[in-house]
């Protein structure tokens, strides 16, 4: 696999969210608005790769047995780094994103990705696996956070188009699944019609 | 590229040693954001005193028990030029919609109010939220009302402030926070004579 | 009442899939047959309750007393995690048949979001340790809830020939988001 | 000759259908329907049409263009559907969010799983409840009956019976003292009161649900188990304490209880099949309607009790099946 | 008046030849004599081509157990013993002869003149009723003498004679029970020795009024034997419901009659038995019962066993122009026929001629989950469940669904709304969960 | 340094060390103490796979695959979606799964009595399905061997392999997309369908009937049907076609695919697949029905 393919491929053919379904926590939590989402997608991507890169580095070094306690470490670890950086530069995106930072440990995507790909590749592949997981996975958030902020609020990245409220519901939790659910439902279709 | 196999040392070893990096590192982290966390911490609340109490150059915070409520109050008195230009009082209530709302009240020192706004809540987003001031100017209504004229209740409840439109649980929270914070503040400002000290 | 409220409140009104967003993955992976979602269940109430209370005691016994609140999520993931591969081969070798039952659920748990979440909410909502474990069994009872009509609802889509488009994941989360919709009914209860 | 026709047995078969079934709903619905109108005047009709014919264009639109399937408008229970929606929504509601409530039910609730019989929840109500989350301002604005009313806008809103009874009974008031606030119980029988469009007069409901158990569209148990059980319910808490809880009978005829338990309850795609399986399901719907009125943030419980019960029936399909014939094994 | 308690169905009846006395149908040119026509293996043939036979001559032998032997319902001469077109249009082995006059085989009784005695013991009854080559005449055509005979360890307490008729359109039991009904009793008892029974009972339905009347009133000379009057709702005549409906027992699924204490046979079986059994006579004939609402002459026929369909259609009044449908049986069990050939075997019961507008199915839309077909289904199944699994070949759910007990009556595809064919799918069903049971033993 | 490095980064390093170490020793021990005896193969399944326990393919993890397909020796219906297709390629070499070389196959269908060659006598009036059909009477053209056409084999093929073809009433088979999983066979009640070697470019020789009628019986109902005359396997000089119950079967590991035996059939009964087309026209009969 080239690796511009092993790049591109998060977006739409492999993306994560749309296809794979992992990490459907903070793709529903968090998607409130499209900069929530994004944001969250970047904290993600930042830990996807570093501890990509760190797993790949130490691979050989690590027995079976405590393998997965080890990469689970190592996530751990990048998700406690991103949580103070955030806290400390970020206030607002913290507090929006709450719970779900620490939750980035236990998505299946970081964990999935440093088990399948980075225990078994070199760094490079690994990085470009990372970087285009954790951008499919950032353009799948913020693209639900759009739907969800435009059919709200009548907003995008908080620029309103309409006065007063949209529809609730899309704020709301049910409308995290409707939207996601048929977002899923029209990327099957342009997948298939491709 | 040959794996480490399992024994027991080589486990344990692993682990600890993956383990206290781990560690090494967060802590140098931590250490690093600690202050710019403290920071941003203080300069919300900062923001949140100035934004409800007239311009002042000197705060001193103080900490009382209301009549009802679990919790102590945060108040804090702001002087200009050594006088007492407002008090803000950092109050909150657990009648919400979903959880505790906190918010901030300011006092000029005759008990009439600068102004509100919220700390933080978890009323539903489009509903409760608009206690919010960047999401509505309901609570711009609370500005220079005294409270020991006007009570402070939604119309409702016999009151004279206007509930938010399908959200009159959050609005009877709100109040309630208010008051709690108002009836405080008489208790140890106005009855103080009105001085701090 | 004070446990009750926190029954209900986890149960119906915060329900931890339809209005926490927690366990999503389980919810959607493991619900295709109304038989292993009631497993899978079962083996997240008993997870979540361990998982609970170790991480309770960690919190309130090492990371408080030591000024460490910050490693709260490493240390956590990695009590759980040994803890669930503990669980999993005790139970191999004692129980075949409750390891059968439940056990083949345990490795899908370690990496959930529902146990690391519940564990850091009872430390949020400042529960005291029974407060926490009766939490975790209400949260395991929602996800329960909500796993189990759901999967009834898809074994009963599986008879449907819906559009091919819907077929799946879409068809299953708008399923869910009428769910969370009609869940909403319990707003208010607590 | 001619060719002869193949098939297996049976060869004959009923001349019921489903567009008899549906059409005869509909015709049932003529009362409430004529009800609404006269309180609610123009502002129903309009309601009425828009919901009736956005459903079906919405589902013309879908099975045409996206499944691409056979054309099925036409058998009715589009139709059903989108009265359904209109009785449920208060009549000052905005047209444009009428055809919103539309193309939710008819999409999401319906065609979303492939159509008529396909859907695990009442399609009506899913727009409802839709509806109600979304923009709860509109919808639980409840205009004053007035009868012959032709105004649309500027009407006089009041809150709905169940809505003073709750706001009252939670301000520490005493249920007798609520009670003169709201219409009689005759008027409440008529449907002289806010509420939704069709959800106001229990007795030309009840008229309509008579003429659907004569005709076998629906069977007895659903309604029955409903109003049963919200009956006991209410009535154990009314005899418990008269003054923080009201009559059984003021929870009967108020709010959409009879609307739902007689039309939205009974929708047979939506319930569960056996006998047995209703009455749980009746139970279920009746017991959740009180506790969300009695306990909930909301006055009215009706919609979500139903939507929630939809999401058991596959269980109780599961766990409560017919007799079977042959089943315990009689001696003598 | 006494009726079974779950489901059922009211099809209109149309009972348009039940006025119509039996004819005799005149012995046609050749006949096909299938060597299957009864529920079992197949009969042997002991003859072969260019033998000359008599009417009522042994031409094939049932060697199981669970088969009945064939006679000739004709004299004249084998053309061929071959594979012929059945009422399905598979090819079958039978028997076709040519007739040459109608020369009976001596020693049996063609005189009409009532036999009420018999002095046979019940082995020999049975042995007789074997060699006749008697079977059901109630549709499945189950060879009887296996029914006469209990099986060790059970006992028979009741026999319930199956006069129930319950088939829209059909009225040859009903004109049987009205014009041999001293026949009739006088082979119930008989069956009643057969059996070591003490209590008869004769079910009718409320729309033959006369003939319960007739019988009851025969019945008084007869100890033991009684009539019961049964509401009139499809599929009464099944052997479970009408055990249901008169003696209020319920026969397990999966189970024979004999576990309740109970043998059934049909009203024409026990003719059947009394000709065989008193004037030993073979089942080479029997009512027929040829309707339709376009045909000119509806009529109840005797007819020889191996007629073509045609012959009986001619002599009802000729085939309609716009005849849809031809069913060999009642509307509701009957087979269509592609090919009007096919002969009148032991097991049938009636033809029935449909006009094109009816001949029909309606369009198939899509279940509403109605209920009704589960509220009628006798046996209390869930036939759209069990239509769906089946479709979706998921085999194991529908065994543990009890597809087995579906006794294919019908009343679950009349009853739809949506005109689901849901009886073909349960079939299909049933013989792969038929086929898998039998490979798992 | 010192205000990164301080007691705080002492107690982390001491306290999460121990917590770690603390988990490795207990994993150790129960590991050994609890150690139950398996397919070693399992153990190397599992690690190719992801090991995300994500619960995509369905199972309970990755170790309930991992035994699954250890268990059934073979990855169909197997499929992990954050791993892909990469992961199932490792394991299947590494179970040497897909090693033996297979010959291709391809469904064909052996009936060709399409509503031109065998009109429909009756009309089919009930459910859309051959099985029943088939319990239920021979056919609307009477044939008892001959395609039903409601399509079993259709909706069978996971693999959109085939369609019906509303003109003939036929199934037809898409070679490209079919990948000989052999689900039309069994789905149709008649046994219609037969997996045939694929043939030297795609090429096949067969007779597309399985009507063991007499010839003349089977012919009245179709105009296409082998009738057992044996002229083919006269022809054949390589002994690939045999006769049994008045039916033509062509062998075809003995087939050469020479054509010899096309022309000579009466009935066009057998069909030859993806040849050039024939220089001359064979003479014997009339015009097959070129599709
Ligand atoms: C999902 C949901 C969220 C809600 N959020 C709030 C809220 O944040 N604040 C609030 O006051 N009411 C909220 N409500 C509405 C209350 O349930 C209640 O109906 C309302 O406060 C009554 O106020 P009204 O008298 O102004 O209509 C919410 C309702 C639902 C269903
Ligand atoms: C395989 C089989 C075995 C049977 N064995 C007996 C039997 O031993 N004794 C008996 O009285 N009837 C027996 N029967 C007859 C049935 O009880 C029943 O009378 C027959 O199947 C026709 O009934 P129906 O027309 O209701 O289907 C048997 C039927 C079948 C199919
Ligand atoms: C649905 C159904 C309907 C039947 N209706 C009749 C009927 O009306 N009259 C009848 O004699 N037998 C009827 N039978 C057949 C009986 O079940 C049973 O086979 C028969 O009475 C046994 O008697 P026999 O063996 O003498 O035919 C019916 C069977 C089924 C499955
Ligand atoms: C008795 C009866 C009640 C019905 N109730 C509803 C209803 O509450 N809501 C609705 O959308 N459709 C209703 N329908 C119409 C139809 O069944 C419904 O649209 C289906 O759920 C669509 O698949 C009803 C139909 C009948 C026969
Ligand atoms: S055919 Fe079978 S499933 Fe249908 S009603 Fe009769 S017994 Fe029940
Ligand atoms: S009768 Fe027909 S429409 Fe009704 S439930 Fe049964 S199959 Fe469905
Ligand atoms: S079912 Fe399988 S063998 Fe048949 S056509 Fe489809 S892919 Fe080919
Ligand atoms: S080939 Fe077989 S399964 Fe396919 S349509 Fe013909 S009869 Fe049916
Ligand atoms: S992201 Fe929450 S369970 Fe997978």
């Amino acid at each position: 696999m080239s690796q511009i393919k092993n790049f591109t491929k998060g977006f739409v053919k492999e993306n994560p969210v749309f296809v794979l379904l992992l990490g459907l926590c903070p793709a529903l939590g968090v998607t409130t608005s499209a900069f929530n989402g994004f944001g969250m997608g970047l904290a993600t991507t930042f830990v996807l790769v570093s501890s990509n890169i760190v797993v790949s580095l130490i691979k050989s070094q690590i027995p079976d047995k405590v393998r997965i306690p080890s990469f689970i470490v190592i996530i751990a670890s990048f998700v406690t780094i991103v949580q103070l950086v955030m806290e400390a530069f970020l206030p607002d995106l913290f507090k929006a994103l709450g719970l779900f930072i620490p939750l980035i440990v236990v998505n299946c995507l970081v964990l999935g990705r440093a088990e399948a790909f980075a225990s078994k590749k070199d760094t490079l592949s690994s990085v470009i696996d990372g970087l285009g997981m954790g951008f499919g996975f950032t353009f799948a958030l913020t693209l639900l956070g759009a739907v969800r902020e435009l059919l709200g609020q009548g907003a995008i990245f908080g620029y309103s188009f309409i006065q007063g409220d949209g529809m609730l519901v899309f704020v709301l939790a049910p409308g995290a699944f409707i939207g996601l659910g048929y977002l899923i439902a029209l990327i099957n279709t342009i997948k298939k019609t491709e | 590229m040959a794996k480490k196999e399992s024994s027991f040392v080589n486990m344990v070893m692993t682990l600890m040693v993956v383990t206290a990096v781990a560690s090494f590192t967060l802590a140098s982290v931590y250490n690093i954001t600690k202050g710019p966390i403290e920071m941003a911490r203080e300069a919300a609340r900062q923001l949140a005193i100035t934004m409800v109490v007239p311009d002042f150059d000197e705060l001193m915070t103080r900490r009382y028990m209301p009549a009802v409520g679990r919790d102590s109050l945060e108040f804090n008195y702001a002087y200009k030029n050594g006088e007492l230009v407002g008090v803000a009082v950092a109050t909150y209530t657990d009648m919400g919609f979903s959880g505790r709302i906190r918010a901030m009240v300011g006092f000029y020192p005759d008990g009439r109010i600068v102004d509100v706004v919220h700390l933080e809540h978890q009323e539903t987003p489009g509903l409760g939220d608009k206690i919010e001031k960047g999401k509505s100017d309901w609570s711009d209504q609370f500005r220079g009302l005294d409270p020991s004229e006007t009570v402070i209740k939604v119309t409702k409840d016999g009151g004279q402030v206007d509930a938010i439109t399908a959200a009159t649980i959050t609005a009877r929270a709100y109040c309630d926070g208010i008051r709690r914070a108002y009836d405080t503040f008489s208790n140890h400002v106005l009855n103080d004579g009105g001085s701090a000290e | 009442m004070e446990y009750i409220l926190i029954i209900i409140g986890a149960v119906f009104v915060n329900n931890i899939v339809l209005a926490q967003f927690l366990g999503i993955c389980p919810y959607m992976g493991v619900s295709a047959k109304v038989s292993t979602s009631v497993g899978m269940s079962g083996a997240v109430m008993f997870v979540m309750t361990l998982a609970t209370i170790v991480t309770y005691l960690i919190y309130t016994f090492i990371l408080i007393p030591f000024g460490i609140p910050y490693l709260q999520t490493i240390s956590y993931i990695l009590v759980i995690a040994s803890l669930v591969q503990m669980v999993e081969i005790i139970l191999k070798k004692v129980s075949p048949a409750l390891y059968q039952a439940l056990g083949i659920f345990l490795p899908l748990i370690t990496t959930n979001c529902a146990v690391l979440g519940v564990a850091i909410l009872t430390i949020q909502k400042d529960f005291n340790l029974m407060e926490g474990i009766v939490y975790a069994i209400a949260n395991a009872i929602g996800f329960a809830l909500a796993i189990v009509l759901f999967a009834g609802i898809r074994e009963h889509l599986d008879l449907m020939d819906i559009p091919k488009g819907m077929r799946g994941a879409p068809a299953a989360l708008v399923v869910a988001g009428i769910m969370a919709l009609a869940f909403m009914g319990f707003a208010g209860l607590v | 000759m001619n060719k002869l026709i193949i098939s297996g047995s049976p060869h004959v078969q009923t001349d019921e259908s489903v567009k008899k079934i549906m059409y005869g709903v509909v015709l049932s619905l003529v009362p409430a329907m004529l009800v609404s109108f006269y309180f609610f005047g123009l502002a129903a009709i309009l309601i009425t049409l828009t919901a009736v014919v956005s459903c079906m264009a919405f589902e013309f639109v879908i099975q045409k263009y996206l499944i691409k399937g056979p054309l099925t408008i036409l058998d009715g229970s589009a139709i059903i559907t989108g009265i359904l929606l209109a009785f449920n929504v208060p009549s000052s509601l905005p047209l444009w969010m009428v055809v919103i409530g539309s193309a939710v039910a008819i999409g999401m609730g319906k065609m979303t799983f492939g159509g008529l019989g396909k859907n695990p929840f009442n399609p009506a109500l899913v727009g409802r409840v839709f509806l109600m989350i979304s923009f709860p301002v509109e919808m639980t604005n409840w205009p004053k009956p007035i009868a012959f009313s032709t105004q649309l806008t500027d009407v006089v809103t009041g809150p709905t019976p169940l809505a003073v009874m709750k706001e009252g009974v939670s301000q520490g008031e005493h249920v007798a003292d609520i009670l003169p606030e709201v219409p009689g119980y005759v008027n409440l029988l008529l449907g002289n009161m806010g509420g939704s469009i069709g959800e106001i007069s229990a007795l030309a409901i009840i008229l309509g649900g008579l003429y659907m158990l004569v005709r076998k569209i629906i069977t007895w148990q659903i309604p029955a188990a409903y109003l049963g059980s919200v009956v006991v319910f209410s009535g154990v808490f009314w005899l418990i304490d008269p003054t923080q809880y009201v009559d059984p009978l003021f929870h009967l005829i108020t709010g959409g209880l009879m609307l739902g338990a007689i039309y939205m309850a009974t929708d047979m795609v939506t319930s569960p099949m056996s006998h047995r399986g209703q009455l749980v399901f009746g139970i279920g719907c009746g017991v959740l309607t009180m506790v969300i009125r009695l306990f909930g943030a909301y006055p009215e419980g009706v919609s979500f009790a139903i939507l929630i019960m939809n999401a058991f029936v596959p269980l109780i399909n599961k766990g409560f099946k017919p007799k079977r014939f042959g089943e315990e094994v009689k001696h003598g | 008046m006494k009726t079974f308690r779950i489901g059922g169905v009211h099809p209109p009846e149309n009972k348009i030849a039940a006025h119509k006395p039996i004819e005799v149908l005149p012995v046609p040119a050749t006949v096909t004599i299938p060597l299957s026509q009864h529920l079992g293996v197949p009969a042997v043939p002991v003859l072969g081509k260019g033998d000359q036979v008599k009417t009522g001559q042994l031409i094939a032998r049932g060697e199981a157990f669970i088969s009945a032997n064939i006679h000739s319902s004709v004299s004249g001469k084998v053309l061929k013993v071959d594979d012929m077109i059945d009422s399905s249009g598979y090819r079958k082995k039978s028997i076709v002869i040519q007739v040459e006059g109608d020369e009976w085989v001596e020693g049996i009784d063609r005189d009409s003149t009532l036999v009420k005695e018999c002095q046979l013991n019940a082995s020999e009854i049975v042995k007789k009723v074997h060699d006749l080559g008697i079977v059901g005449m109630g549709g499945a055509t189950f060879p009887s003498h296996v029914k006469l005979m209990v099986p060790k360890g059970k006992k028979a307490e009741v026999l319930i004679i199956n006069g129930v008729e319950c088939e829209p359109y059909l009225t040859a039991d009903h004109r049987l029970m009205l014009e041999k009904g001293e026949e009739i009793l006088a082979g119930i008892a008989i069956q009643m020795k057969a059996l070591h029974v003490e209590r008869a009972i004769i079910g009718i339905e409320h729309n033959k009024p006369d003939a319960i009347k007739h019988m009851s009133e025969l019945c008084s000379h007869y100890a033991g034997i009684t009539v019961v009057d049964l509401e009139v709702k499809y599929p009464q005549g099944a052997e479970k419901q009408l055990i249901k409906a008169a003696i209020n027992r319920e026969v397990p699924s999966g189970k024979l009659p004999i576990e309740v204490g109970c043998v059934v046979h049909n009203v024409g079986t026990s003719f059947a038995v009394y000709e065989a059994v008193q004037k030993n006579k073979p089942l080479i004939e029997r009512v027929v019962t040829v309707v339709g609402r376009s045909l000119k002459n509806p009529s109840n026929f005797l007819v020889r066993i191996g007629t073509p369909v045609d012959a009986l259609v001619e002599a009802a009044g000729g085939m309609p122009d716009d005849t849809g449908k031809v069913i060999s049986g009642g509307p509701m069990m009957g087979k269509a026929l592609n090919d009007l050939g096919v002969p009148v075997t032991k097991g049938t019961s009636g033809i029935l001629v449909f006009d094109k507008d009816e001949s029909f199915r309606k369009p198939v839309l899509p279940c509403i989950r109605c209920s009704r077909c589960l509220n009628v289904c006798p046996m209390g199944l869930e036939p759209y469940l069990l239509a769906v699994l089946a479709e979706k070949d998921r085999i194991e759910e529908c065994e543990l669904e009890r597809i087995m007990d579906c006794m294919e009556c019908g009343s679950c595809l009349y009853v739809c709304p949506s005109g689901r064919p849901l009886l073909d799918h349960i079939r299909v069903g049933k013989s792969r969960v038929g086929k898998m049971i039998r490979e798992r033993s | 340094m010192n205000g990164i490095i301080n007691e705080i980064t002492l107690i982390s390093v001491v306290s999460l060390g121990a917590v770690g170490s603390f988990a490795a020793i207990i994993l150790y021990m129960v590991a050994q103490k609890f150690k139950v005896v398996e397919d070693p193969r399992i153990d190397l399944v599992a690690e190719k796979l992801p090991g995300a326990n994500c619960g995509g393919c369905g199972l309970a993890g990755c170790r309930a695959l991992a035994e699954a397909i250890v268990k059934a020796e073979s990855l169909e219906g197997m499929t992990c979606p954050p791993g892909g297709s990469d992961v199932m390629k490792d394991i299947a070499s590494l179970l040497g799964l897909e090693a033996g070389d297979q010959v291709p196959m391809v469904a064909v269908l052996r009936c060709s009595g399409s509503k031109h060659n065998a009109p429909p006598k009756v009309t089919y009036d009930g459910a859309m399905t051959c099985a029943f059909a088939h319990s239920l009477f021979s056919g609307e053209a009477g044939c008892p061997y001959g395609c039903l056409g409601c399509g079993d084999c259709v909706v069978a093929c996971a693999f959109d392999a085939m369609y019906m073809d509303a003109e003939t009433g036929l199934p037809v088979i898409i070679d490209d997309k079919c990948v000989a999983c052999g689900a039309c066979v069994k789905a149709c009640p008649r046994s219609i369908i037969e997996m045939r070697k694929k043939g030297k470019k795609d090429r096949r020789i067969f007779v597309s009937c399985i009507n063991k009628e007499k010839g003349g019986v089977a012919k009245k109902n179709c105009a296409v049907a082998c009738i057992g005359c044996g002229r083919c396997v006269k022809e054949c000089k390589f002994d690939a076609i045999t006769l049994d119950s008045n039916l033509a079967y062509i062998d075809y590991n003995k087939c050469t695919l020479c054509r010899k035996c096309v022309p000579v059939c009466p009935t066009n009964a057998i069909h030859e697949l993806n040849f050039p087309p024939r220089k001359q026209r064979p003479e014997v009969t009339e015009q097959a029905e070129a599709k």
